[in-house]
C-alpha cells in the first residue's frame, strides 16, 4: 500500500485539473466538494500510506519511488521521484491535515465569493506544490515544488484581482521570494557541478565524503540555501512580504502564509542538514537570523492595528524560534515546533478569519471588542490558539515545543547565552502581544456588531485546530514533566539528535523551564495590564498613539520596507522608466546621417537631362584621362 | 587613308553633337545632337572597318542604326507626351525627377 | 578622292554647327539631312557602299521623317513660327550644301570608278555572313530592343490621344 | 526524396492557397494548414523510422539526399535530416498551424496571399533546417526572408513600413556577411585542393590559417546572431514583433529565431572550433548581456508586445549561453530552450495579438482588470506568462536550467550574472499581468473571450509547453546523438570540458582527500 504514495500529490492536482477546466460548469456545493475531496482523499492516502510505512519503520527507514525520468541526458539524470522518511511524512501529514481541515472551512468562508471554483483551483494546486516540496527525492524536483507554492502564493494573495494594492503584494511576494529562489539555484548549479547528482541523499553524503567541516564550497552552497530558505520562511532580511500578503483570503493566510509554505525553509536545511552541518559559521548564522527576526517581528506584533498582520507578524517571529532551533542543531525540536505552530496559528487565523467574517470584513483591532459574548466558539478556540502561541504551560502545545527550542538553545554547544536571553524576551513578547488580541477583540464594549457565529463547516476545522493545538504537544515532553520522547524518536531516523552540552543536568532544565514559564506568564500579564479593558493602564494606552516616530517604525516592521524601497525599489524604477532601447539610438543615428548624406547628395539630381548629359561626358573625359595616363 | 581624317571628323562632329546637347534647352534640339554623336560614333566605326579592311564596322553601324530608329521612336513618343503635358518644350521644365 | 572626301567632311561640318546652332527646328532638320547625306557619302569613300545607302534611306529618310512629323505634331507649340519657317534663306543654305554634295557624286559617276560595285558585292556578302554567323545575338538584341521600341512609341502615342480626348 | 518533398510541400502548395481565395475565405486556411499538417507526418515518418546511422562525413544523418547541381562551383543540392532539423522542422510545422490558426479572424483582406506567403517562408526555413549544402543553405535562408517582409509590410500595423525596412536591412546586412564568408570558404577550399566546394563534409576537413579562420568565424557570428538575435543586433526585434501581423511574429518568434541558433550549432562551431575558443567567452558575455539588458528593458515597456519582444531576446539570450558553453548539457539545454520558447513566445504573441484585435491598442495602460471579461485569455496569458518566467514544470525551465547546470562548470560568475535575470523574468512576467489583466478595469467596453479556434490553439500550446517540461526526454534523446558529436567535433577547445560525471566525481574527491588531514 506504501506504493500509493505517488497518488498524495496526484490527487490534488487532478482536483485543480478538474476545477480549472470544468470549474466554471460546476456548482457551488460541486466545486466545494471536488476541493475538499482532493484533499481529503490525500490525507486518507497519506494515512494508509504511513500505516504502511511505520509496519517496516524502524528497518526500512525510508521508501523510494521514481514514476519517470525527468531529465536524463548528458551525465545529468533527474527523476521525477518521491523519497518518503520520517521527516517528509511528517510534514505531508501536517500538510494535507491542517490543509484539509482549512479547505474545509473555505468551503463556507468562501461561499460567496465570485471566484469560488478559481480559489478552491489554486488552493489545491498548491497543496499538489507542497506535498511535491517535501516529497521530492531530488533537489530539482523539490525546486519544481518550491516555485510551484510560490506561484499558488502569489496567485492566492491576488486572489481579489480589481484591488491594484493587493497585486502589489503579491507581486512583492513573488519577487521577493524569487530573489531567494535564485540563489537556491545557484546552490543547486554548484552541487551538481561538484556531484554530478541532484539527489538529495546522493549529494549529501558525497558532500559529506568530499568537504571537510568549515570548507568554503561547503559554507557557500549552505550561505545559498539559507538564502533560499530565509526568502520563503519570511526570515530577515527577506521579511519584507510576509505582512502583505495577508492581503489574501485569511483561509490561505492559515494555510500557505502560516502553516505550510512559510515553513518550507525550515524543511529545506533540515532536509539539508548533512550539508548545514558541514557549515557551522552557517549555522550560527541561522541562529542569530533567527533570534533577530523573532524580536522583530515579535516587536512589531505588539503594536500592529490590524488584525492579520499581528499574526503575520507573529509567524514570522515563530518561524524565527524555529529556525533559532536548527541553527543551535535542534533539528528535531524545530520540526517540533514547526508542527504546533502549524496547529495553533492556522487556529489563529481561522478564528480570526471567523472574526473577520462576522465583522463584514473588518480588519481593524481597534474597531473589535467584546466578541466574548456574540462569538463564543471563537472566542475558546482562539483562546485556546493564543495560549498555545504564548506557550502557557503544561497544557499547551506551544509550551512544550517552545520549552524543547530554548532548553536546546540553553544546552547546545554550538550557541550562546545571550541568544537565549533573546529568545526568552521573545517568549515574553509572544505572551504581550497573542493576549493583547485577545483582550482587544473579544473584551470590553462591543464596537462593530457581529453577524454571528459562523456554521458548522467553519467550526468543525476550528474545534478540531484547537483540539490539536492543546494536545499536539504531548508527543514530546521534557525530563523534568513525564520524560515523553514520542516525537524525537520518530523523527531520529532522519535527523540527528540534539547534542548537548557536557556537564547539564536535569535540575538547570527544571530552572530554565520556570524561566520560560514566567516570561510567558509575565507577557500574558502584561498584556492584562495593559490591554484588558477597566484595567490598570488600559485608559492610557487605549487610544495608543501611532504617529510617534518610534511607532511608525515598529508598526513598519522596522523600517525595512522603506529601506528596500530606497535601495532597491526606487533605482528600479529609475533604471526603468525609459523604455527606449539605447542601443537602438544608434542605429537610428546611423539611419538618419545616412538619410542626411542622401539630402545631400539628391542636389546633384536636379532633374535636369542636360546636368546629366554634362555629367556624364565629364565623368567619361576623367575616365579616359585616367586610361591615357 | 582616309580613315585618319575620317576619324578626326567623326571627333569634331561628336564634339559638336555633344556642345549642341549641352547647350540647347529645346528637347528636339538635344535629341539632334544625339543623333548627330550616334552619327559620328557610327562614322568612327566604318572609318576603323576600312582601315582594316573588315565587315565588324559596318555591321557595328547596323547596330547604331538600329539602336537610333528605336531611341528615336521612343525618344520623340516622349516629347510628344512631354509637350503635351507641360505645353512647353523646355527641357529643364521637364525636372520632376529630382531629389 | 581626297579632295572629295575633304568636300564632304566640310560640308558635314557645316551644316551640324547649323543644326546646332538654328533657332528653327525645320531649318535644323534640312541641315542635319544634308549633313546624314554628306556622311552617306564619305561612308561611300570609305568602301561602305551599303552603309551609305542605309544611312540615306534610314537616317536621311526614315528618321528624320519621324522628326519632321512630331515637329508638325506639335504645331500649336511652334505656329507662330510657321510663318517664318518657309522664308527663302531657310532652304538657301541647305540648298547650297546639298549642291555641293550633288557635284561631288556627279563627278564620281563621271569618273566612271566602278570597281567599287565589285568590291561592294562581295564585303556585303561578308557583312551578311558575319551578321547571321558571330553576331547573330547582336541581331536578336537588335530586334529585341526594336520590339520595345515599337511598343513603346504605339504606347505613348495612345496615351496621348487618349488624354487630348479627355480634355 | 522524402526530404525534398519536405520543402516542396509547402512551396508547392502555396500557390494553390491564393488561388483557394477564390472558393472560400477558409480555404487557403484549411490548404495550408492541410500542407503543414502533411509535413510535418512526413518528417515524423523520415525521423522516426529505423535508420542505420550513416557515417558520411561529419554528419550523422538520418536521411540523406545529395543530387548534383553545378558541379563546376561545387555546388550540389545536399540535403541531411539529424536529430537537431527533425526537432526543429516539426516545430516548424507546428509553430506554423499555430500561426495560422492564430490569424483566423485577425487576417480579413487578400487571404490567400497571406497564406500563399506563410507557407513560402516556411518551406524556406524547413530548407534552411535541411541543407548542408552551403549555397543551398544560403539560397533558402533568402528565400525565407522576401515573404517574411512582405508579411509585415501588407499585413502589419500602423508603423509597418518602418519595421519592415529595419527588418529587412538588419537581416540583409547579416546575410551579406554570411555570403561573403560562404563564398570566401569554397574559394579557399579551391586554393586547397584544386576545385571550390560548397559542401558542408568538405569544408569541414578544410583547415584554415588562424588569422583567415578568424575572420570567417565572425563573419558567420553576426550572420547568426543578427537573427538569433543577440545584442547588439537586437534592435529591430522588438519593432519587427510589434508591427507584423500577429500570425508573421508567431513565425518570426517561434521559428524565424531558431534559424539563427541552428546556424550556430550547425555552422559556426562545428566549421572553426579553434577560431571560436578565444571568443567563446565574448560570445557567452554576449549571451548575459542580452538576458540582463533585454530582461531590464522588457520591464520598462509599456506596450504589451514590445514587453514579449524584449522577454523574447532575453530567452535567446540562453542560447547563446548555452551554444558556446561548449558542454553537451548546455547544448541539450539550448534545443531545449529553442524549442520551448517556439511555444511560450508563440502562445503570448498569439494572446497580445488577441488584445490588440480586442482593444486596438497595446498600451497596457489603457488595459487592467480583463480577468473577468475575458477569463480564457486571461488564464493562458498567467500560463504563458509563468512559462516565460522560467517556472519548473514547464518546458522553458528545462531548457534554462540544463542550460545553466551545463554552463555553471565553466562560467560561474556568468550563471550568476544571468539568475539575477531570473528574477527580473519574475517582474515584468507579473508587471504585465497585473496591468493587463488585474486591478482596476480601465475600459468597460465588453469584448468577445477567446474563440474556440484560438482557445484550443493555446491550450494545445500549453499541454506541449507542459508535456515537454515533465517529460523533455521526447525531444532530448533525439538530440543527443547530434549534441555528443558537436561537442567532439568542438572538442579541440581548451576552455571546454564535458558535463561531470561520475568518474570526474570521483577523481575530485580524490583529490580532496590527499589534501585534508
Amino acid at each position: 500500500m506504501i506504493s500509493l504514495l505517488w497518488l498524495i500529490p496526484v490527487l490534488p492536482l487532478t482536483g485543480f485539473l478538474l476545477l480549472a477546466f470544468f470549474g466554471g460548469r460546476l456548482s457551488r456545493w460541486q466545486i466545494a466538494s471536488v476541493g475538499c475531496g482532493s484533499v481529503g482523499t490525500a490525507a486518507v492516502t497519506t494515512a494508509i500510506v504511513a500505516a504502511d510505512f511505520f509496519r517496516t519503520f524502524p528497518d526500512q527507514e525510508s521508501y523510494h519511488q521514481t514514476l519517470w525520468n525527468w531529465i536524463d541526458t548528458s551525465g545529468m539524470t533527474v527523476g521525477i521521484s518521491w523519497y518518503l522518511d520520517a521527516l517528509s511524512l511528517l510534514m505531508v501529514a501536517v500538510i494535507t491535515g491542517v490543509g484539509f481541515l482549512i479547505h474545509v472551512y473555505s468551503a463556507e468562508y468562501m461561499a460567496h465569493d465570485d471566484g469560488y471554483a478559481r480559489f478552491f483551483a489554486y488552493m489545491n494546486l498548491f497543496v499538489s506544490a507542497m506535498l511535491t516540496l517535501v516529497l521530492a527525492d531530488n533537489l530539482l524536483l523539490l525546486y519544481l515544488g518550491w516555485e510551484g507554492v510560490g506561484l499558488c502564493s502569489y496567485l492566492l494573495i491576488g486572489f481579489w484581482y480589481r484591488e491594484p494594492e493587493y497585486g502589489t503584494a503579491a507581486q512583492k511576494a513573488f519577487i521577493v521570494t524569487r530573489i531567494g529562489d535564485t540563489a537556491f539555484a545557484i546552490g543547486l548549479f554548484i552541487l551538481f557541478t561538484q556531484f554530478a547528482s541532484l539527489s538529495i541523499q546522493q549529494v549529501q553524503s558525497r558532500a559529506v565524503e568530499a568537504w571537510p567541516v568549515g570548507s568554503n564550497l561547503a559554507m557557500i552552497v549552505a550561505v545559498l540555501f539559507l538564502i533560499g530558505a530565509v526568502g520563503k520562511s519570511a526570515q530577515l532580511p527577506l521579511q519584507v512580504w510576509l505582512p502583505d500578503a495577508m492581503a489574501g483570503p485569511t483561509p490561505v493566510s492559515a494555510l500557505i502564509h502560516a502553516a505550510t509554505m512559510v515553513t518550507a525553509g525550515v524543511y529545506l536545511i533540515a532536509r539539508m542538514h548533512h550539508l548545514f552541518a558541514l557549515a557551522p559559521m552557517v549555522q550560527e548564522v541561522i541562529a542569530v537570523l533567527g533570534l533577530v527576526t523573532l524580536l522583530l517581528a515579535a516587536s512589531s506584533a505588539v503594536v500592529q492595528t490590524d488584525i492579520k498582520r499581528v499574526l503575520a507578524y507573529s509567524t514570522m517571529s515563530q518561524i524565527g524560534y524555529m529556525f533559532l532551533a536548527l541553527g543551535v542543531g535542534a533539528w528535531s525540536a524545530a520540526l517540533f515546533h514547526f508542527l504546533t505552530h502549524s496547529c495553533f496559528k492556522a487556529l489563529l487565523f481561522l478564528a480570526a478569519g471567523s472574526v473577520i467574517h462576522s465583522l463584514h470584513h473588518e480588519q481593524d483591532i481597534f474597531k473589535m471588542g467584546g466578541l466574548r459574548r456574540h462569538l463564543p466558539w471563537t472566542f475558546w478556540t482562539f483562546l485556546i490558539g493564543a495560549a498555545a502561541m504564548s506557550g502557557v504551560p503544561l497544557i499547551t502545545s506551544g509550551f512544550y515545543s517552545k520549552d524543547w527550542i530554548l532548553w536546546s538553545v540553553w544546552s547546545s554547544p554550538i550557541s550562546h547565552r545571550w541568544i537565549w536571553f533573546g529568545a526568552l524576551f521573545g517568549a515574553m513578547l509572544t505572551g504581550l502581544y497573542s493576549f493583547r488580541l485577545i483582550f482587544r477583540v473579544f473584551f470590553g464594549e462591543v464596537r462593530t456588531q457581529p453577524a454571528g457565529e459562523p456554521g458548522l463547516a467553519m467550526r468543525g476545522p476550528l474545534v478540531v485546530l484547537a483540539f490539536l493545538a492543546l494536545t499536539v504537544g504531548f508527543l514530546e515532553m521534557p525530563h523534568t514533566l513525564g520524560n515523553v520522547t514520542v516525537f524525537s524518536d520518530y523523527l531520529s531516523h532522519a535527523l540527528p539528535t540534539t547534542e548537548l552540552l557536557p556537564g547539564i543536568d536535569e535540575s538547570s532544565e527544571a530552572r530554565e523551564q520556570l524561566a520560560v514559564t514566567v516570561a510567558a506568564l509575565l507577557g500574558i500579564g502584561l498584556a492584562a495590564l495593559l490591554f484588558l479593558p477597566g484595567s490598570l493602564f488600559t485608559s492610557r494606552w487605549a487610544d495608543q498613539s501611532t504617529d510617534h516616530p518610534s511607532m511608525t517604525l515598529l508598526q513598519g516592521g522596522w523600517g525595512f520596507d522603506r529601506l528596500y524601497d530606497r535601495l532597491f525599489v526606487r533605482p528600479w524604477f529609475t533604471l526603468t522608466r525609459y523604455p527606449h532601447d539605447m542601443l537602438d539610438r544608434g542605429y537610428e543615428w546611423l539611419a538618419v546621417c545616412g538619410k542626411s548624406c542622401h539630402g545631400w547628395m539628391s542636389y546633384t539630381q536636379t532633374g535636369h537631362v542636360r546636368w546629366y548629359a554634362a555629367t556624364i561626358a565629364v565623368g567619361t573625359l576623367m575616365l579616359l584621362g585616367l586610361f591615357a595616363m | 587613308m582616309l580613315s585618319t581624317p575620317a576619324l578626326v571628323l567623326a571627333i569634331m562632329l561628336f564634339a559638336l553633337g555633344l556642345i549642341g546637347l549641352l547647350s540647347r534647352r529645346n528637347i528636339l534640339y538635344m535629341l539632334l545632337s544625339l543623333e548627330i554623336m550616334l552619327n559620328a560614333a557610327a562614322l568612327a566605326f566604318i572609318a576603323g572597318g576600312a582601315r582594316w579592311g573588315q565587315v565588324d564596322g559596318e555591321i557595328m553601324f547596323l547596330f547604331i542604326l538600329t539602336l537610333a530608329a528605336a531611341e528615336v521612336s521612343v525618344a520623340l513618343g516622349i516629347v510628344l507626351q512631354l509637350s503635351h503635358r507641360f505645353r512647353t518644350l523646355d527641357a529643364d521644365a521637364f525636372c520632376e525627377l529630382r531629389g | 578622292m581626297e579632295i572629295l572626301f575633304y568636300i564632304a567632311a566640310a560640308v558635314s561640318f557645316l551644316a551640324t554647327v547649323r543644326v546646332i546652332t538654328h533657332v528653327h527646328p525645320v531649318h535644323a532638320l534640312l541641315y542635319l539631312v544634308v549633313a546624314l547625306i554628306a556622311l552617306a557619302l564619305i561612308f561611300y569613300l570609305l568602301g561602305a557602299q551599303f552603309a551609305a545607302a542605309l544611312e540615306i534611306i534610314i537616317y536621311g529618310g526614315a528618321i528624320m521623317v519621324l522628326f519632321i512629323f512630331v515637329v508638325m505634331l506639335l504645331g500649336p507649340l511652334a505656329v507662330e513660327q510657321e510663318r517664318t519657317w518657309m522664308t527663302p534663306h531657310a532652304w538657301v543654305g541647305p540648298s547650297i550644301l546639298a549642291l555641293v554634295l550633288l557635284g561631288e557624286v556627279g563627278y564620281l559617276i563621271a569618273a566612271g570608278d566602278h570597281t567599287g560595285s565589285v568590291i561592294a558585292e562581295t564585303r556585303q556578302k561578308g557583312i551578311s555572313i558575319a551578321l547571321y554567323g558571330p553576331y547573330i545575338i547582336g541581331v536578336e538584341l537588335a530586334s529585341m530592343l526594336l520590339l520595345p521600341g515599337l511598343i513603346g512609341a504605339y504606347h505613348l502615342g495612345r496615351r496621348l490621344s487618349r488624354e487630348g480626348r479627355g480634355c | 526524396m522524402g526530404l525534398w518533398l519536405l520543402i516542396l510541400i509547402p512551396i508547392l502548395a502555396a500557390p494553390f492557397a491564393w488561388m483557394g481565395q477564390q472558393w472560400s475565405h477558409h480555404a487557403p486556411r484549411w490548404i495550408a494548414i492541410g500542407a503543414l499538417a502533411v509535413d510535418c507526418l512526413l518528417a515524423l515518418l523520415l525521423g522516426s523510422r529505423d535508420h542505420a546511422v550513416q557515417a558520411s562525413g561529419h554528419g550523422a544523418w538520418l536521411v540523406e539526399s545529395h543530387i548534383g547541381w553545378i558541379p563546376r562551383w561545387g555546388i550540389s543540392l545536399h540535403l541531411g535530416l539529424d536529430g537537431l532539423s527533425f526537432i526543429l522542422i516539426i516545430l516548424t510545422a507546428f509553430i506554423g498551424v499555430v500561426a495560422i490558426l492564430a490569424s483566423w479572424t485577425e487576417i480579413q483582406s487578400r487571404i490567400g496571399l497571406f497564406h500563399c506567403h506563410v507557407l513560402l517562408a516556411l518551406g524556406g526555413v524547413i530548407g534552411v533546417f535541411l541543407a548542408i549544402d552551403l549555397f543551398l543553405f544560403f539560397f533558402f535562408w533568402e528565400l525565407m526572408l522576401v515573404p517574411m517582409y512582405l508579411l509585415i509590410v501588407i499585413w502589419g500595423h500602423a508603423q509597418r513600413r518602418h519595421a519592415s525596412f529595419k527588418f529587412f536591412l538588419f537581416t540583409q546586412a547579416g546575410s551579406l556577411v554570411l555570403l561573403v564568408a560562404i563564398v570566401a570558404l569554397a574559394l579557399l577550399h579551391q586554393q586547397a585542393t584544386g576545385h571550390p566546394s560548397f559542401d558542408y563534409a568538405d569544408l569541414m576537413e578544410l583547415t584554415l590559417g588562424s588569422e583567415m579562420a578568424r575572420w570567417l568565424m565572425l563573419a558567420f557570428l553576426i550572420g547568426f546572431l543578427v537573427k538569433l538575435p543577440a545584442p547588439p543586433f537586437h534592435t529591430w526585434l522588438p519593432d519587427t514583433y510589434t508591427e507584423a501581423p500577429t500570425g508573421a511574429t508567431i513565425i518570426l518568434a517561434g521559428i524565424l529565431a531558431k534559424t539563427g541558433a541552428y546556424g550556430l550549432l550547425r555552422f559556426t562551431i562545428p566549421l572553426f572550433p579553434e577560431a571560436m575558443s578565444d571568443f567563446t567567452p565574448i560570445v557567452m558575455g554576449l549571451g548575459v548581456v542580452g538576458i540582463l539588458y533585454a530582461a531590464v528593458l522588457a520591464c520598462a515597456q509599456t506596450d504589451i508586445k514590445r514587453l514579449v519582444a524584449y522577454s523574447s531576446i532575453s530567452h535567446m539570450g540562453f542560447i547563446l549561453l548555452g551554444a558556446f558553453a561548449g558542454t553537451e548539457l548546455a547544448l541539450q539545454g539550448v534545443v531545449m530552450q529553442m524549442v520551448a520558447h517556439g511555444l511560450s513566445t508563440g502562445g503570448l504573441f498569439l494572446l497580445a495579438g488577441a488584445l490588440e484585435e480586442r482593444y486596438q491598442t497595446r498600451e497596457m495602460g489603457q488595459m487592467g482588470g480583463l480577468w473577468s471579461v475575458t477569463p480564457r485569455l486571461a488564464t493562458m496569458a498567467l500560463f504563458f506568462a509563468c512559462a516565460s518566467l522560467g517556472l519548473p514544470g514547464m518546458a522553458n525551465f528545462v531548457g534554462e536550467f540544463l542550460v545553466l547546470f551545463g554552463s555553471y562548470a565553466t562560467q560561474p560568475i556568468m550563471i550568476i550574472l544571468v539568475s539575477f535575470g531570473m528574477v527580473m523574468a519574475a517582474i515584468y512576467s507579473l508587471g504585465m499581468m497585473q496591468r493587463t489583466f488585474f486591478g482596476r478595469q480601465q475600459d468597460t467596453r465588453s469584448v468577445p473571450d477567446l474563440s474556440n479556434v484560438a482557445f484550443g490553439t493555446v491550450l494545445l500550446i500549453a499541454v506541449l509547453q507542459i508535456w515537454l517540461g515533465l517529460y523533455p526526454k521526447a525531444v532530448l534523446s533525439t538530440t543527443q546523438p547530434v549534441m555528443e558529436q558537436l561537442v567532439r567535433a568542438a572538442g579541440a577547445l581548451p576552455t571546454l570540458s564535458h558535463a561531470p560525471t561520475e568518474s570526474l566525481w570521483s577523481s575530485h574527491i580524490v583529490a580532496l582527500q590527499g589534501d585534508t588531514p
